[in-house]
């Protein structure tokens, strides 16, 4: 954004430069709210695009295009751990990055902590499903490519289905499919699957990730203002579409082995 | 978060074990809803515009162990961002931050506590920032000029439950935090005389006449403002009654327990921390998230959400009792002189 | 000042000094730990009690880790293993180290090690796990090896670790307490106390009758409430007796345990500062 | 609801198996299929060897035959262009983000182009997390070069206000996929998210010293120059074979690998030779021996190239 770190590892552009602005913003700062929800229903999350095995560098990969959400993830491991002192258990290892793109203003390429957070919220869907006792010393790295995002919930619970999907794809002993899903409270109703406006305009946010082949949730992670009741019913909402999105993700999936299957015979 | 204490298997099973059992035991006798002692004090900062100093579970007799976070608030004047690169807002800001003392985690390499600073800071960030709670009072000059409410946490020591603490200061803090009132100016004097905008030159000199001590950066609007009162006496924060505060659930499945100690955290794989604010009849959640490795089920959700109600509006009373009584000190204190 | 001066300082117990107060002559004195020569004068080097015996002056300072020697109990936590050895935090200055040929092994106490055990030295100790040992010998670089080659030493289980400044662990005929009230007691003379559930004698006797599984398991006795209950009031007797800074005996802590018992309060009314004063006040009277 | 819709990415084609019925030693058994990866991983050189002995390359193709390259525009709305290239698998996504600053004092009147290469860990195993690479530092600076000399979009076309603003054009292109010679693909990519690029209009306002655009007003695409510069890579193994388009496993085995950027005349506008092409002597039509000039061959290559990626790949559509 504002000021440019000069680094010699990267071309570099001026020493300071700023994101254009539109006339029209500056008279009428408010933006525009037709553009929320684009006929879709309340409890309509956007459509989800999802490919196992994109990256054939990695033990495993996925990418996934939820609208214009659009996520890569590979999996490389699991592998000996570098400098760590013994643990009985594997460690999971969640690297998020966003492309300099990939948001409405550019973003610098260092690790901020935003990245940080997004991952720290991914490690907090997936641990729980990793079967991290059937690796001890080993690490397990996930790696995210952020390409395009619209809402931070999204992103983050776009990530953990393409980060379970991408897991499942390496081979790696998980307990069950990992989905998740965000909704935003909207005055009186819940929203699912919330665009970056439709964030902003509401109350209050939550992503719920889920293993709904055990009915049981991983992580919940919930902002702004709720009543007791309205965050429920947000899990609830959260949690039934998930079990939609599984049904999706594992589609992907077995279509993806079978087609291994076939190329191997 | 990793832990920093490690625990033979042996000891963890007694602590699990003994938070199963009817009734809970835990090591120092308390049971599982009780809270260690927690002691406050607002106002420790003199130089700051709201400050607070929270322990849990200090010695009595020595003052030695138990978690003690410090909080501070400090205003700023900045421009609102219209493409100067400063990133103001209309409206003001909020931003927070904890840094740890190394002391704290002596186990930690500094790239962990890096990571551990940037963790607390996501999470307090994403519960105090949100839009949901800002106070309405930070702008100074609608669209030029706004306040930027820095609030800065030091964990000091960490002998557990870190968030509940983090959260308590924060709270305090910013109830303790006084605005300095402005007044607007507006100069109309020589853009008359000027004739047609008299050039930039002119004008900026106007300003140097009148400019407020207070903001030494080059002001180019045609309206400023000036601070009217003694720095010390300003306005409360818009809304400050709506600050959450923090309970941290630690979950043994069926059984749940509050203010972990460092070696009952080691022990617990999963915690659910639960922000709440009861400043209107309804209660209302402002942040909630699962930490740690486990599984839970919605219906268990939304039982812990009820019993963390419970046990958050308990602290929530007890704590606005003891600011509200620090605040009734400091006025007997300033009218003694 | 000359420490002739204080011919019975022995008895009178205590007096104290700072860093770069001269003691006396270092012609008539040998100087001992915690303190220095210059121009023939023994000068301290440490803040604390100054404690001669005939010739030999000594400071021993109040705040310090522990200083090893051998034969000392000592109570310490495994930080990493290591080919054919463990490293062990015991609160001083160096890891101690505890060789795997200085521990019990399965199938007979007197048995030479085997590869294979080698192979499985997490089997007996892993990172984190809490042990009784002593201390056997010194490294040249320092570092204390310890040994535990005895049934009283080895794994600990069913219990609760209290860290103390070692200071206040006074060397006693046995570091091994059973309370009356069901706990065991082993006060580690580099400050670590290990509070658990009694486990009688006979439980543990027998040489030929050596259990691997049993000594080197990691699970808990069923521990039933009472016991619990007596373990956190032991812990916390010991937290206050310490915040207090009074050395901890057996005689002490068996009062000071009586004492809250009488009191008929509850184990967490021990945190009021009050009752904790009322505590230190009782046990001291006729001292 | 959540139906599965097209994307920017077209469905895997199955990596093609390798072509084991040309080796006489390997027969077309499971099991000397898994022998033949192990083989491939104990003796890399060698396993590279016995393909090209046979005139075939490990995934099929003849010695100077490319991969397949696929191209997809415009597909991310944050940025002002952007661009996907599928080079076989190597896949990149560049994207373009525009933003104002004042021009350097010594040329008033030109704007900024700045390409970045990320070789993220995600693309491949050998990448770590963390800074750019070394491999990605050298990238980046060719295609800087390349697209300054190539003069593909004159910087004086970024100038909004001499003297006062300018847009300052970032292209940061991410490896998705790495399987070898990101550099062309990167190229075009960057190219394509060129010309995908839109810019809304911009006026400078010389009394609040704001440069502000037009929402109403629609979009301008960049006034790109003719020549469109075009890589293609090519790598020489064991003096002898010149591979062309090399794959992630051909590329630590070469000996030398050659760069040719070619712009629309079919002039160069780079050429670069990394290690030494030290190649054989070959026997002519009469069994004589006579020199091979390899950078000839691969500059003819290029042309041929850039012929047909011009035309079927960047204005296929």
């Amino acid at each position: 954004m504002a000021q440019n770190v000069f680094d010699r590892r990267r071309t570099n552009g001026p020493e300071e430069s700023t994101p254009f602005i539109y006339e029209e913003d500056i008279s009428n700062p408010v933006r525009p709210q037709e553009t929320c929800r684009k006929g879709r229903k309340p409890a309509d999350i956007r459509p989800i695009f999802l490919q196992p095995g994109l990256i054939n560098q990695a033990a495993g990969s996925a990418y996934i295009e939820m609208d214009r959400t659009k996520i890569a993830c590979a999996i490389y491991g699991p592998r000996q751990s570098k400098n760590v002192a013994f643990h009985e258990k594997g460690r999971l290892n969640v690297e998020v990055k966003f492309a300099p793109y990939s948001c409405l203003t550019r973003r610098a390429p260092m690790r901020d902590a935003e990245d940080r957070s997004v991952a720290m919220a991914l490690h907090q869907a997936l641990l729980a499903s990793v079967r991290l006792e059937s690796f001890p010393k080993a690490t397990i790295d996930i790696f995210i490519t952020v390409i395009e995002t619209d809402g931070m919930e999204g992103c983050v619970a776009a990530g953990s289905i393409a980060a379970s999907t991408a897991l499942a794809h390496a081979g790696i002993e998980v307990l069950g499919l990992v989905m998740s899903c965000s909704a935003a409270a909207m005055g009186s109703e819940v929203w699912l699957d919330p665009t970056d406006e439709e964030s902003r305009l509401s109350n209050g946010t939550l992503v719920l990730s889920c293993m709904p082949a055990l009915t049981t949730v991983t992580s919940v992670w919930q902002t702004g203002r709720m009543a007791p009741n309205q965050a429920l019913s947000c899990m609830v909402a959260s949690q039934n579409r998930c079990d939609d999105i599984h049904t999706i993700v594992a589609q992907a999936l077995l279509l993806d082995n079978s087609k291994s299957n076939q190329e191997n015979l | 978060m990793a832990s920093t204490t490690s625990l033979s298997k042996a000891e963890k099973s007694y602590i699990q074990a003994g938070l199963l059992a009817n009734p809970p035991t835990r090591g120092d006798g308390r049971s599982a809803q009780d809270f260690r002692t927690i002691s406050l004090q607002t106002s420790v900062a003199p130089l700051a515009n709201g400050s607070a100093r929270v322990s849990i579970g200090r010695d009595p007799h020595d003052g030695s162990g138990g978690t003690e976070v410090l909080a501070a608030t400090k205003l700023e004047v900045e421009s609102v961002d219209l493409g100067s690169g400063s990133g103001g807002v209309n409206g003001g800001r909020v931003m927070c931050s904890v840094t740890c003392s190394p002391a704290a985690y002596p186990h930690l390499s500094s790239a962990a506590l890096d990571d551990l600073q940037y963790d607390l800071t996501t999470i307090l960030n994403s519960t105090l920032t949100h839009p949901s709670l800002h106070p309405k009072n930070l702008t100074i000059l609608p669209g030029k000029k706004s306040w930027l409410l820095n609030l800065d946490l030091v964990v000091l020591v960490d002998s557990g439950n870190v968030f509940d603490a983090l959260f308590l200061a924060a709270r305090a803090a910013l109830w303790d935090t006084k605005v300095p009132r402005t007044r607007s100016v507006e100069y109309k004097a020589r853009k008359a005389g000027g004739g047609g905008e008299g050039g930039e030159k002119g004008d900026m000199e106007v300003d140097e006449e009148v400019v407020s001590g207070f903001d030494t950066r080059q002001i180019r609007h045609a309206t400023d403002f000036e601070l009217p009162d003694y720095w010390d006496e300003g306005e409360e924060l818009d809304g400050r009654d709506r600050w959450p505060v923090c309970v941290t659930l630690n979950l043994v499945p069926p059984a749940h327990f509050l203010d972990a100690t460092l070696e009952e955290e080691a022990a617990i794989p999963l915690r659910l921390l639960l922000m709440f604010s009861f400043d209107s009849d309804e209660p209302h959640i402002q942040g909630m998230r699962t930490m740690g490795n486990g599984e839970l089920t919605v219906p268990q959700l939304g039982e812990l959400l009820k019993e963390g109600e419970k046990y958050a509006r308990q602290i929530w009373q007890s704590l606005n009792a003891k600011l509200k009584e620090e605040e009734l000190g400091r006025i007997k204190e300033r009218n003694k002189f | 000042m000359d420490i002739d001066d204080y011919e019975d300082f022995d008895s009178s117990g205590s007096r104290l000094t700072c860093p770069g107060e001269s003691l006396t002559s270092s012609q008539a004195y040998m100087r001992g730990h915690g303190t220095y020569v210059d121009s023939e004068e023994v000068i301290a080097s440490v803040a604390g009690t100054i404690e001669r015996v005939n010739k030999l002056v000594t400071v021993r300072a109040i705040r310090s880790r522990y200083n090893p020697e051998v034969g000392d109990l000592v109570v310490g936590r495994i930080t990493e293993v290591q080919p054919r050895r463990w490293k062990v935090d015991a609160h001083s200055r160096q890891d101690a180290v505890l060789m795997l040929s200085s521990v019990n092994l399965p199938g007979g106490v007197q048995r030479r090690k085997l590869e294979s055990d080698e192979l499985q030295m997490r089997g007996f100790f892993e990172e984190g796990d809490l042990l009784v040992a002593e201390v056997q010998a010194f490294f040249s670089d320092g570092a204390m090896s310890l040994h535990t080659r005895s049934l009283k030493y080895g794994k600990l289980r069913n219990g609760q670790l209290v860290a103390v400044p070692p200071i206040l662990v006074r060397r006693l005929k046995s570091h091994f307490l059973t309370l009356p009230c069901g706990v065991d007691l082993i006060l580690g003379l580099n400050g670590y106390i290990w509070v658990s559930k009694h486990v009688k004698a006979s439980e543990q006797e027998g040489e030929e009758g050596f259990d691997a599984e049993a000594v080197y398991s990691n699970v808990n006795d069923e521990i039933d409430e009472a016991t619990r209950t007596a373990i956190s009031r032991v812990t916390h007797v010991i937290r206050v007796l310490t915040s207090h800074f009074i050395p901890l005996t057996d005689t002490l802590l068996l009062e000071a345990y009586e004492w809250t018992v009488e009191q008929e309060t509850n184990v967490r009314d021990l945190f009021q500062q009050d009752f904790g004063d009322a505590l230190v006040a009782s046990i001291t009277v006729g001292r | 609801m959540s139906s599965s819709t097209t994307s920017i990415l077209p469905s895997l084609s199955p990596p093609q198996p390798p072509q084991t019925q040309h080796l006489e030693h390997l027969s077309q058994e499971e099991q000397d299929k898994l022998k033949a990866s192990v083989f491939q991983r104990l003796h890399p050189k060698l396993y590279l060897e016995k393909y090209l002995e046979e005139e075939v390359r490990p995934d099929g193709r003849e010695l100077g035959g490319w991969r397949g390259v696929f191209l997809n525009v415009g597909s991310i709305s944050t940025a002002e262009g952007s661009a996907l290239v599928r080079m076989g698998d190597t896949t990149v996504v560049c994207g373009v983000k525009a933003e104002i600053a004042e021009p350097e004092l010594d040329r008033e009147g030109e704007g900024f182009l700045v390409p970045n290469l990320d070789l993220p860990a995600m693309c491949s195993p050998k990448f770590k997390p963390g800074p750019p690479s070394e491999e990605a530092q050298v990238l980046s600076e060719r295609l800087n070069q390349a697209l300054l000399t190539s003069n593909v979009l004159p910087l004086s076309s970024l100038c909004i206000e001499s003297g006062k603003a300018v847009w300052v054009l970032y292209m940061d292109a991410t490896c998705i996929n790495y399987d070898g010679n990101a550099f062309d693909a990167t190229l075009l990519a960057m190219v394509a998210a060129l010309r995908n690029t839109t810019l809304p209009q911009a006026k400078h306002d010389s009394e609040t010293h704001q440069t502000l655009c037009s929402r109403s007003k629609p979009r301008v695409p960049l006034q790109l120059a003719n020549s469109v510069p075009i890589a293609t890579s090519f790598g020489i193994f064991d003096s002898k074979y010149v591979l062309a388009d090399p794959t992630a496993f051909e590329e630590p085995l070469l000996d030398a690998s050659i760069s040719v950027v070619l712009g629309d005349g079919g002039e160069i506008i780079s050429l670069e030779q990394l290690g030494s092409v030290l190649v054989e002597d070959v026997q002519d039509g009469n069994g004589e021996w006579v020199k091979r000039d390899v950078l000839k061959e691969c500059i003819e290559a290029a042309r041929a190239r850039r012929d047909v990626l011009v035309k079927e790949v960047l204005n296929g559509k």
